[in-house]
C-alpha cells in the first residue's frame, strides 16, 4: 500500500510517518487514509469553521460532539444537527438519501435524544436526469424517515444547473432529551470498560466512501473506484435506536458514538480521543455478514445500522438486557486501557499500533484566510434589461404568474405528500408552512424550526448568501415569536483546493458568522461537504441553515394566513432600495447579479419587535410571513391561497419600482396583516422602534387577488383564485404528478 | 412475428445488504423452517413481446433490463424464455 | 367492565407509543404487550398499531401476521373474548393472518402517501352500534401500502355480511364515488367483521384540534363503547 | 443432507390488476420498446436449504410459499431447483 492509494498527499504521509517514528504497515496508511481525508478531518474548513459563534447561556453542548444540544427549559433540552448525502445520492439516490436520513438520525440518538423530527433540503439540475434524482432521492428520505416513525415536518427543494450533476441532500434531525447530570456522548469512556458493537453485521459496504468518494470531485472514470453501495434499512435502524436509547437509560452506558463515515476507525479513535483514553480492538470478534473480510475492510466498511458503545461495570448489565429486549446483540470488540494507544488485533496478532489522536487531529490543516471581516459589497452591473435599468415602473403580470409558477416557488404537495409528517402526534404545523411547530412531551414549550440554504443568493456574493440563509430562518423563527436557541449549518460547496471555491467558502462562513452574531444565535454544530463538483462544474457555494426555536404557545401557532379579511398588509423592514440581485426572476432572465445585503440591525431589532407583538393578546398581527424567494409576492401568493375563500386581497403599490418592490428577495422583511382597525396602534408602535414600514394593500372579501400600481392606479390586474392555484401548483398538469414540484 | 413470453429475474448484487430477505429469512428460521440458511428477495418481470426470434426477443429484453428493469449500482438480471405463441 | 386496552408491539411497530397515548388521554387503562408473548395478560380490547413491522418487508404485515402473539389473538376472538383494532399497519397484519378478508396492496401511484382524508361509515358494525352509517370523520392517512383488493369470489360476501365498514369520501364531502386516495377497491378505508375492525387511517392521530382534527376521540371512544370526553 | 438453492417467483394472478407493471410497461413502450405488449412484476425469492432430496426442498418451500411467501388472495407462485451441492 501506498500513501498516495488511500489519498494522502506527499506532504501528508511524511508527517505521518513522523508521528509514528517508524514507517506504518498497511493498515494503519489505510487508517489515516480515512482519517485525513476530508470529508473526516475538516482539513480544509475547521480553521475556518473556528470564526462562527457558538456560544450562549442555552447551549448546553456545541460543535465536535454528534449534534448540538441546547437547553429548551428547566427539564428538556434539544439535539439538533444537519448533514448531507450528497455524493452516495448522486451515485444511487434512493439508498444514498435512505442512508443519510439513517446517518443522522444515529448522531442524535448518539447524545442520548429521541429523534422527534427531521426536514430535508434537496438542490437538483433542471434538466437532464434531476426528475430521476428528485424522485428516488424523496422516495429514500421517506422510505427511511416514514418507517423509522420519525416525522419529515418539513424542507426545501431549489433547483439550478450546477446541481444537475452534484445534486445535494442535507438533511437535519432534531431529537429531545431530559436534562441530565451525565451527559451521553463519547466522552465518558474509562479505562477498564468494554467495547461493544451494536446492530447490523459488518459487511464491504461503502468501503472508501467518506474516503475517497466524497473527497474527492466526481468524474467520468470513477466508475470502477465505486464502493459497494451502502443500503439503507430503517427496520434494524428502528431496533438500533430504541435499544440504544433504552440502554442509555438504564444508566449503563459510559459513552456512544454512532458508526458513519469511515465506519469503525472514525468512531472508535473518535471515541477514545474525546474520553482521552486507549483502546483496544479485538477485529476478529467483529461480527462480520461476508466471509474472509480483511481487518481493513473491517475498519474501513460503513455498513449503516451500527452503534459503538461502552458500557460501566455498575449497569453494563442492565443495558445489555435493554439491548436484547429489542432482539439486538451487542458484541464486545474490546475495552478500554489507560495507555493511550489505540491498538487493534486480528486473533493474537497486533495489526495497528497509534495513538488516536494521530488519526483524529494529526491531519494538517490548511490555514484559513485572515481576512475576517465582510469583504466590500460590490454592486453589479444591473442585470440586461431588467426592470432596474429600463423598466421604471410599472408591472409586468405575465412575470408574476411565472414566479409563482417557477420550480423553485412553486407548491411542494408532491413531495412532502410522500413523508410521514404526523408521527409521533405532536406536528402542529408541518410541511405546508415555513416554519414547522412541534409540541414538546414534558415541556409546556415547544420548538419552531426552520430550514433555509438558497445557493442562487451565494451565487455571486457568497458572503451575502451566508447571511441572508441565517436570516430567513431567524425571520421565520420570529414569524412565530420564538426565541432562537441554535442553528446547525450544512456547508456545501466545490474543491476546496480551488483558490476561489475556498474563497467562497471563507465568506460564505463569514456571512453565517456576523448574521448569528447579529441575530444573536450560537451556530452549535453542522456539517461541510466539498468536492460537489462533476467534470470540473460546480455547485453554487450553498449553506443549509437549520434553526430551532423556543415557542411559547406551541397548540397556537401565529397564523400564516386568514380567516377574515378586515386587515391591512403590511410590508415590515422593507428593503430600502428593492434589489433583484440573485432572485428567482433573473435566473428566469439567465443573469445572476449580486444577492443584496441583509441590513442586520434592522433584521436584529424587528425580530426583537416581532417577538412581543405576534404573541400580544390583542392579536393586532393576524398572520405573518418571512420574506424569501419569490419575495413580496409571493409571500403575498401563499397567504392569500392558504386564506379561507372568504378572504381576498387588493396590494397597492407605488409605480415606480413596483417590480423589484414585488420581487426582490432581500431577506428580513416580512409580510404582516393587520387588523385593520388596529393600524394605526401598529404604524405607531413600529415607527417607535424604528423600524420601516410599507402599507402594501387591503383585505376584502371578494375571491380575488388585485393588484393596482401607481397612485391612483394606473394599471390593475385581477386573478381568481383557481388561476393562482393553478399557477402555483403547476406540477398538477404534469404526468403522473411527477413534474417539478 | 412471434409472441415470446420472457421472464426476468432482478437480483440484488451478491454482496449488497438485502434487509427484506434477512428479515423474512430471521422470521421464517423461527417459525418452522430452520433448514433455510439463506434468503434473498428480487424482483421477477414477466414480460410478453413481439419478435423475430427468440434470440431477437432476448436481446431486447437484456436491453429493457440495462435501461430499465434493474439498477446496475445494487443489481443484476438474468432473462430467459419461458413460451412463445405464434 | 371496565375497558383494559393492550397495544401489542410488533419489531418494528412505530405507531404504538402514540396509541397507547390517545387510549390513556380517554381514560382507559392501556399497557403495551410484546410479540412474542403467548397470551393477550387480561386485556378487554387489543389493538394492533401502525409502523412497519418486520420493515414491511416481502409484504407489509406478512412477516408480523406469524408472531406468537397472533395465535393467541386468534384464540381468543373465536371465543369471542375481544375486542380487536388494526389501525394502518395492524389492519395489514390482520389482514395478512386471514382475521379479516381481502388483502392490502401497494397504493396504485406506487408513493406512500400522508394526507388528511374524509372517511365515512357505510355499513355500522352490529358489534359497535355507536357508529351510525353516514357518519363522516376527519382522519390522516399515512402509508404506502393501502389499496384494499379482494378476490372476485369474496366480494359478494364481503357485501352480504355488512363487513364494508369505512370508505374514502371528498374532501369537500361530496360523495361524487370518484374520490380515492389510495385505490382501494370501492375506496374501502376499513372493514370489519364481528369483533374485528381494521382501517387504514389513524385515529390516534387526531386527537387534538390543534394537531388537525380530534375525530380520532370520538371514533375511539366509539370503538370502546365508552362515553366521548 | 445436500444444500439446495431454490427459486421461487411469486407473481399476480392473472386476473389481478398490476398498477406498477402497469405504468411500468407504459414507459417502455413509449421509450423505444413498443414490441412490450405486457408488462408484470412480481418477486423472486431465492432460497437455500438443507434436505434430504430435491423433492424433500421443493415440498418445504412450497409450504414456505403457502405460509409466508405468498398472499393467497392476490398471489400465486411457482419454485424450481436451482443447483444442489452436497
Ligand atoms: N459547518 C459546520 N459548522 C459547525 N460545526 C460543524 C460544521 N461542520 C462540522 N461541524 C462539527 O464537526 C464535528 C464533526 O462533524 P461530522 O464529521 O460531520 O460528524 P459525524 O461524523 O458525527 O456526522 C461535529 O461536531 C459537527 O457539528
Ligand atoms: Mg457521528
Amino acid at each position: 500500500m501506498t500513501p498516495d492509494a488511500v489519498g494522502l498527499t506527499a506532504k501528508e504521509a511524511e508527517r505521518v510517518r513522523q508521528l509514528c517514528g517508524r514507517e506504518p504497515n498497511d493498515l494503519e496508511w489505510g487508517l489515516f487514509g480515512a482519517l485525513w481525508s476530508e470529508h473526516c478531518s475538516y482539513k480544509s474548513s475547521k480553521r475556518v469553521l473556528a470564526w462562527l459563534p457558538k456560544e450562549g447561556p442555552q447551549v448546553v453542548a456545541g460543535p465536535g460532539g454528534n449534534a448540538g444540544v441546547v437547553r429548551l427549559d428547566d427539564r428538556m433540552e434539544v439535539a439538533f444537527k444537519v448533514e448531507s448525502h450528497n455524493h452516495p445520492s448522486y451515485v444511487e439516490p434512493v439508498q444514498g438519501a435512505a442512508t443519510g436520513v439513517g446517518g443522522i438520525i444515529r448522531d442524535i440518538v448518539a447524545m442520548g435524544a429521541r429523534p422527534i423530527a427531521l426536514m430535508d433540503s434537496l438542490r437538483f439540475g433542471l434538466e437532464g436526469n434531476g426528475q430521476r434524482l428528485r424522485d428516488g432521492v424523496v422516495a429514500g428520505i421517506g422510505g427511511y424517515g416514514n418507517a423509522i416513525g420519525v416525522p419529515t415536518v418539513g424542507g426545501e427543494v431549489y433547483y439550478g444547473p450546477g446541481y444537475a450533476k452534484n445534486p445535494l441532500v442535507n438533511v437535519l434531525c432534531v431529537g429531545v432529551r431530559q436534562s441530565k447530570d451525565a451527559i451521553v456522548g463519547a466522552s465518558g469512556a474509562r479505562p477498564g470498560q468494554m467495547v461493544y458493537l451494536l446492530g447490523q453485521a459488518t459487511g464491504r459496504d461503502g468501503i472508501h466512501g467518506a474516503s475517497l468518494l466524497a473527497s474527492r470531485d466526481f468524474s467520468a472514470d470513477d466508475q470502477d473506484m465505486r464502493p459497494t453501495v451502502q443500503v439503507g434499512d430503517p427496520y434494524t435502524g428502528k431496533l438500533l435506536m430504541e435499544a440504544t436509547l433504552a440502554a442509555i437509560e438504564t444508566g449503563g452506558v459510559a459513552a456512544v458514538q454512532d458508526l458513519g463515515a469511515a465506519g469503525l476507525v472514525s468512531a472508535s479513535s473518535e471515541l477514545a480521543v474525546q474520553s482521552q483514553v486507549g483502546l483496544e480492538l479485538h477485529l476478529d470478534q467483529v461480527p462480520c455478514r461476508e466471509s474472509a473480510m480483511s481487518g481493513y475492510e473491517i475498519m474501513m466498511s460503513e455498513t449503516q445500522e451500527r452503534m459503538l458503545l461502552v458500557l460501566n461495570s455498575a449497569h453494563g448489565g442492565e443495558a445489555l438486557a435493554a439491548i436484547s429486549q429489542w432482539g439486538l446483540n451487542a458484541t464486545p470488540i474490546g475495552r478500554v486501557t489507560a495507555s493511550g494507544r489505540y491498538v487493534l488485533y486480528f486473533g493474537e496478532r497486533e495489526v495497528a499500533n497509534l495513538e488516536a489522536s494521530w488519526l483524529v487531529d494529526g491531519c494538517p490543516l490548511t490555514p484559513a484566510g485572515k481576512d475576517l471581516v465582510a469583504p466590500a459589497f460590490k454592486p453589479m452591473r444591473p442585470s440586461p434589461g431588467s426592470m432596474e435599468e429600463g423598466v421604471e415602473e410599472g408591472f409586468d403580470a405575465g412575470a408574476l404568474m411565472a414566479i409563482a409558477s417557477d420550480p423553485d416557488c412553486r407548491e411542494r404537495r408532491p413531495i412532502f405528500q410522500r413523508y410521514d409528517s404526523m408521527i409521533q402526534t405532536a406536528t402542529v404545523w408541518g410541511p405546508d408552512h415555513e416554519v414547522s411547530v412541534l409540541t414538546v412531551d414534558g415541556s409546556p414549550w415547544g420548538l419552531a424550526l426552520a430550514v433555509s440554504g438558497i445557493g442562487r443568493w451565494a451565487a455571486v456574493d457568497a458572503y451575502a448568501g451566508g447571511a441572508a440563509a441565517v436570516s430567513v430562518v431567524v425571520s421565520r423563527l420570529a414569524t412565530q415569536g420564538a426565541v432562537a436557541l441554535g442553528l446547525t449549518d450544512g456547508l456545501n460547496a466545490g474543491n476546496p483546493d480551488k483558490p476561489e471555491v475556498k474563497q467562497a467558502f471563507e465568506q460564505m462562513v463569514l456571512g453565517i458568522r456576523d448574521a448569528a452574531r447579529a441575530l444573536d444565535v450560537p451556530v452549535t454544530g453542522g456539517n461541510v461537504s466539498f468536492h460537489n463538483e462533476t467534470d470540473g462544474a460546480a455547485i453554487w457555494p450553498t449553506p443549509v441553515i437549520g434553526g430551532v426555536g423556543r415557542h411559547f404557545h406551541p397548540t397556537a401557532p401565529v397564523a400564516d394566513s386568514l380567516n377574515r379579511p378586515d386587515v391591512t398588509l403590511l410590508l415590515i423592514n422593507p428593503a430600502l432600495s428593492p434589489s433583484l440581485g440573485g432572485s428567482v426572476w433573473e435566473r428566469q432572465h439567465g443573469v445572476l447579479t449580486a444577492y443584496p445585503r441583509v441590513r442586520l440591525s434592522d433584521l436584529a431589532h424587528t425580530v426583537t419587535w416581532l417577538g412581543t407583538a405576534v404573541s400580544d393578546v390583542d392579536a393586532d398581527i393576524r398572520a405573518v410571513r418571512a420574506v424569501a424567494d419569490g419575495g413580496l409576492w409571493l409571500a403575498l401568493v401563499k397567504m392569500w391561497l392558504a386564506s379561507a375563500p372568504s378572504v381576498g386581497m387588493t396590494v397597492t403599490l407605488e409605480a415606480v419600482h413596483a417590480m423589484p418592490r414585488l420581487l426582490s428577495e432581500e431577506a428580513g422583511q416580512f409580510l404582516a396583516a393587520v387588523a385593520t382597525t388596529r393600524v394605526e396602534a401598529t404604524l405607531l408602535q413600529l415607527q417607535s422602534n424604528a423600524i420601516g414600514c410599507l402599507v402594501v394593500g387591503q383585505g376584502h372579501d371578494g375571491d380575488y387577488l388585485e393588484l393596482q400600481v401607481g397612485r391612483p392606479s394606473r394599471w390593475t390586474r385581477r386573478w381568481s383564485r383557481s388561476q393562482m392555484r393553478a399557477a402555483w401548483q403547476s406540477w398538477e398538469g404534469d404526468s403522473g404528478g411527477s413534474g417539478t414540484p | 412475428m412471434t409472441q415470446f413470453r420472457l421472464r426476468m429475474a432482478v437480483t440484488l448484487k451478491p454482496e449488497v445488504l438485502d434487509p427484506a430477505g434477512q428479515a423474512t429469512q430471521q422470521v421464517v428460521h423461527e417459525r418452522g423452517f430452520p433448514e433455510v440458511s439463506e434468503l434473498r428477495i428480487g424482483k421477477v418481470v414477466d414480460i410478453a413481446m413481439h419478435a423475430h426470434s427468440a434470440e431477437d426477443a432476448l436481446a431486447k429484453a437484456r436491453r429493457l433490463g440495462n435501461e430499465f428493469l434493474a439498477n446496475p449500482v445494487l443489481e443484476r438480471f438474468e432473462v430467459w424464455v419461458q413460451s412463445d405463441e405464434t | 367492565m371496565k375497558p383494559k386496552v393492550a397495544v401489542i408491539r410488533f419489531p418494528g411497530s412505530n405507531c404504538d407509543r402514540d396509541t397507547v397515548q390517545a387510549f390513556q388521554s380517554l381514560g382507559a387503562e392501556t399497557t403495551i404487550l410484546a410479540y412474542d408473548r403467548e397470551d393477550l395478560e387480561d386485556a378487554t380490547h387489543v389493538v394492533l398499531p401502525g409502523g412497519f413491522s418486520y420493515g414491511d418487508y416481502l409484504r407489509a404485515g406478512a412477516l408480523a401476521a406469524h408472531a406468537p402473539i397472533m395465535q393467541a389473538l386468534v384464540d381468543a376472538i373465536s371465543r369471542g373474548a375481544i375486542e380487536v383494532l388494526g389501525i394502518c399497519n395492524g389492519f395489514q397484519i390482520l389482514c395478512e393472518r386471514g382475521i379479516l378478508p381481502g388483502a392490502l396492496f401497494a397504493n396504485v401511484s406506487g408513493q406512500f402517501r400522508c394526507s388528511w382524508e374524509w372517511v365515512e361509515v357505510l355499513t355500522p358494525p352490529a358489534r359497535w352500534p355507536g357508529f351510525r352509517r353516514g357518519m363522516r370523520f376527519r382522519l390522516p392517512i399515512a402509508h404506502a401500502d393501502g389499496a384494499y383488493r379482494i378476490g372476485h369470489s369474496d366480494r359478494e360476501a364481503l357485501w352480504a355480511q355488512g363487513s364494508v365498514f369505512l370508505r374514502y369520501v371528498d374532501p369537500d364531502g361530496q360523495e361524487t364515488g370518484e374520490y380515492n386516495p389510495n385505490g382501494s377497491w370501492e375506496a374501502i378505508a376499513g372493514i370489519s367483521e364481528g369483533p374485528v375492525m381494521g382501517l387504514m387511517p389513524h385515529p390516534e392521530r387526531a386527537m387534538q384540534p390543534w394537531l388537525g382534527s380530534k375525530d380520532g376521540r370520538l371514533f375511539l371512544s366509539l370503538w370502546l363503547q365508552e362515553v366521548p370526553q
